[in-house]
């Protein structure tokens, strides 16, 4: 594999892409059971981080991951502000200088995210936040074998699981029970920050 | 959508340039920030007081900006915890060499928020205290989950912490006197109407035209009863009872209250309230040493209320009485 | 209908019975009236102020009560001007032996039955004067008709006149600098939302969802234009030009400004009002001396704004400065 | 005719009754020219009115007027208490003491009651007030010959005729020429007044 500048950019504009489409979607469901801005958040961060990666060139992954935590971290605001920018600023922390990552140095950098937010966040895997999708696809990307579509089938179906569960983190926690039956807003955005991701690494795989 | 905004992505921005534009010699704009603090700041040998959140609360924070109360409001997005390098401008622009006290609503948004930049803030070695007000008594407090919410009771921590830091007292003994405030203060409101974040066009949520929402959050989080709209003298009964029984104050005890209007409210209905409040005070021989009419920590066009008791010792009480003189509170 | 009240007949009262519960040291209630005055009321050798009007428009007029503004405030039914008995009553509870002012809106309501409660007044050897405040430019001035309506700018009048009447002034120096803010005071409001009169029970008009209505009076009498909502600034460009266009003011001229909001309109909406206003004076190189933002003459749960310009000479600015406190208004 | 005590009682009742009824009407038509409250004075008035006169024998018309009077003055308040007010002080002067009054009391009585109006609200004939049909009213009241039904059907023609009327007093002079079109709500109180009056002294006359 052969993921590199060129590919965190184009995975950064799809996703942001994505975002911008889903972003009356996820506010939706953040108004179910949050405060209705998950959507607005997510689109304004996003969309200056490719903004502001557009214009710069990056001679490595690093540089670029640390560029985009802090945009994430000075744009997004509320509670998936910090979290995503941690993702990113661990992330960077892990590849730096690394010019192109195989599917372990992804895999090294996601664990040091997913440790970031969970330190942060003090959200335990069912607490019905994004840690319910990030937990289980870190631990696939581990593995020996990573199979792309596989990968954001998990990621989906770990989405899609957060709709049972009752939140203990975040503020539809507040809600308790009656957080049960809605999709976690924060799991969906993480959802398509791995799909866009692996649509990626697919396209650079088979290359 | 009915607003006089001009562009919903801008709302924050104007209005803070509008707000230092109207009070010029009490607050300015820290450049390029959406941060407002004291015009006189950074005031030497004293605690810097700094609180803030997403906007649409106000007069919170920007109007409790001023002598007697805080040193900085930070202001986010509406209904946006604002981001820690924000925050980070907040605690320098204030910092006067002893210390610098962080007022969060309990949001996991502004605690995150807040955090990293007294991370930030401490690197660079400036002394950091944080306190979090948790008023709200809507939802329920439990170990496993975030907490309470914080709400219109954070304005007593403000003027009350301010009061004291304003004598000149160490970060620590500010920071003293807000967690006691935190821990006699309760709150509870309601809703009649939805409001609109600029940027999402359309309500957060809708309510019957017959329904009310008891314990619905200031950014429209859902509350924890909708049913059909009751008598004033009912939503005070309902509101006032939830506070009563998780302060518990006793009869000799004397309590501040705050009926607080979350935006469309009259205050015609704000003062029919606060007769049932002060009849109930009354029947349960609980002293009231002053009552706060109005709006202080509002949720946008939100038509509704909150009920904040504070119990008062002598401490607290002398700090209460102590000068203001903010945009919106003073005395 | 939805409102926090318990009986729509019993809006007032409850009102006035939960005002002077909540501040029962500022203020009192003459018993078995409508009637809120100052708690140390009548000050022997000082003019009293009286002013009142329709309930609906809080703070107007009880939250002006205290000292530095008004000695009594006289409330009637929603949006109907009080009856001569209770004005009388107010008059003879401020009066201290100097004789009581008169702060009349100019309605034809109004007008008429503060006069008869004068003429009662003077029957009884009270000396009474009376000013009639005429800001709203929306309404064309003509001498064959009832002439301009009453709106926010009565506030200033409030506040200036009642600074003159502690510093021992007469009854005719009170009158005279009435009379003068009065000269110097133009208003203009609009509507984005209509109200309801809790006894009507259903909206006094209704606006298109796309539209606003620019002029619209305090009781929600018809304005000048009905229109698409405009803009912020928009909305600002309109209201002040017509401000200006009748105060012409003078380059090197000061005046005070105040952005009033009607009931359910946010501060946020109303600082973004203020940026533009302050961008336009500069524009005119008008000096501001001061900025008032908030709701002081409101209209139920209207969303909507008003705008007032007061000239200001030194005589009125150092009134203006002075010392101010009610429940609504301190300085 | 035999026109005391138990006549004006019953005058009032009828009166009150009609008010109530109309209060909506009264008031929309007071929404479309005013701030949309006229019913709901008219109502709380004559409501008081008829109950306080109900607890109290009167010996005598000029007594009875006199407290309607007061009590309109003390409950109704905006443009309408003061104006109503005024017609009964003004008209318990003229007919002071008469325990029964005849067609030319009732003249007279109204003849003040419309001076005292005119000169509190200083309106003239055509500005679109109750002015213009207490004008034609008691003009016709004065002659010689008063038929009931022809005296309602002039109060009833007055009052529509307000409807193209540019108002220059009261709330409705604010609107200018977008005033016409509309009736005068206090217009149509004053019809109602008089209507109410003309069908007691219509019975009184045949009896
Ligand atoms: N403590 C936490 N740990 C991990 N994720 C969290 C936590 N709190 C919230 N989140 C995530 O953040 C999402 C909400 O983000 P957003 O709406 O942008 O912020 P806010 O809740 O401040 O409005 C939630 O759906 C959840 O996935
Ligand atoms: N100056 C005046 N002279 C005579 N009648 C008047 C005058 N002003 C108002 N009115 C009458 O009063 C009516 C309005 O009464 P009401 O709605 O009860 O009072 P307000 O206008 O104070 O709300 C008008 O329709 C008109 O007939
Ligand atoms: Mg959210
Ligand atoms: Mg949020
Ligand atoms: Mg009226
Ligand atoms: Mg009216």
């Amino acid at each position: 594999m052969n993921f590199g500048v060129e590919q965190t950019k184009k995975w950064m504009q799809e996703l942001n892409q994505r975002l911008q489409l889903q972003k009356a979607y996820l506010t939706e469901l953040d108004q179910a059971i949050g405060d209705g801005d998950h959507g607005l958040n997510m689109a304004r961060g996003f969309q200056e981080v490719v903004y502001k990666i557009s214009i710069i060139d990056y001679k490595d992954v690093g540089s670029l991951f640390k560029d985009i935590g802090m945009v994430l971290l000075s744009k997004v605001g509320g509670a998936s502000g910090p979290l995503y920018g941690t993702v990113f600023l661990k992330a960077a922390n892990e590849v730096k200088g690394k010019e192109s990552l195989e599917t372990k140095d992804l895999a090294a950098a996601f664990t040091a995210s997913l440790e970031g937010v969970k330190m942060r966040g003090k959200a335990n895997l069912g607490d019905k936040t994004m840690v319910d999708v990030w937990e289980p696809v870190v631990a696939y990307l581990q593995g020996d074998q990573v199979d792309w579509d596989t990968f954001i089938s998990l990621a989906k179906t770990n989405m899609e699981n957060t709709e049972q569960l009752e939140a203990k983190k975040g503020r539809a926690a507040y809600l308790g029970k009656r957080s049960i039956g809605h999709l976690d807003p924060g799991a969906v955005s993480s959802f398509y920050f791995f799909a866009e991701l692996a649509k990626v690494c697919k396209e650079v795989s088979q290359a | 959508m009915k607003k006089l905004i001009n562009n919903p992505e801008e709302v924050v921005s104007e209005m803070l340039e509008g707000f230092v534009l109207a009070h010029p010699k009490q607050v300015k704009l820290v450049p390029n920030t959406s941060v407002i603090v004291r015009a006189d700041s950074p005031i030497q040998g004293k605690v810097g007081l700094v609180s803030g959140g997403g906007s649409g609360h106000e007069p919170s924070h920007g109007g409790f900006v001023g002598t007697g109360m805080l040193d900085g409001a930070v202001a986010g997005e509406v209904f946006t915890s604002p981001t820690p390098d924000q925050v980070y401008e907040a605690i320098k622009a204030v910092d006067g060499g002893k210390g610098v006290l962080l007022i969060i609503k309990n949001y996991t948004g502004d605690v995150l928020n807040f955090e990293m930049a007294a991370e930030l803030a401490e690197a660079d070695g400036i002394k950091v205290a944080k306190v979090v007000v948790n008023d709200d008594v809507a939802v329920e407090n439990s170990t496993y989950t975030t907490g309470r919410r914080g709400i219109a009771g954070t304005v007593f921590v403000h003027k009350i912490a301010g009061a004291l830091a304003e004598t000149g007292a160490s970060l620590e003994e500010v920071e003293a006197v807000a967690n006691k405030v935190i821990q006699n203060v309760r709150s509870m409101g309601m809703a009649l109407t939805p409001c609109t974040i600029p940027a999402a066009g359309k309500p957060g949520f809708s309510i019957g035209d017959n329904e009310m929402e008891i314990g619905m959050g200031i950014h429209g989080e859902p509350g924890i009863e909708r049913g059909e709209i009751k008598t004033a003298d009912e939503v005070t009964s309902v509101l006032l009872k939830k506070v009563l029984d998780d302060l518990q104050p006793t009869q000799d005890e004397k309590v501040a209250v705050m009926i607080n209007g979350l935006g469309a409210t009259p205050l015609m209905e704000l003062y029919i309230l606060n007769k049932k409040v002060s009849d109930l005070l009354k029947e349960r021989n609980i002293d009231v040493y002053e009552t706060f009419v109005g709006e202080y920590m509002t949720s946008l066009e939100m038509a509704g209320c909150s009920i904040t008791l504070l119990k008062l010792d002598n401490h607290l009480t002398e700090l209460l009485d102590a000068k203001a003189n903010t945009v919106a509170f003073k005395r």
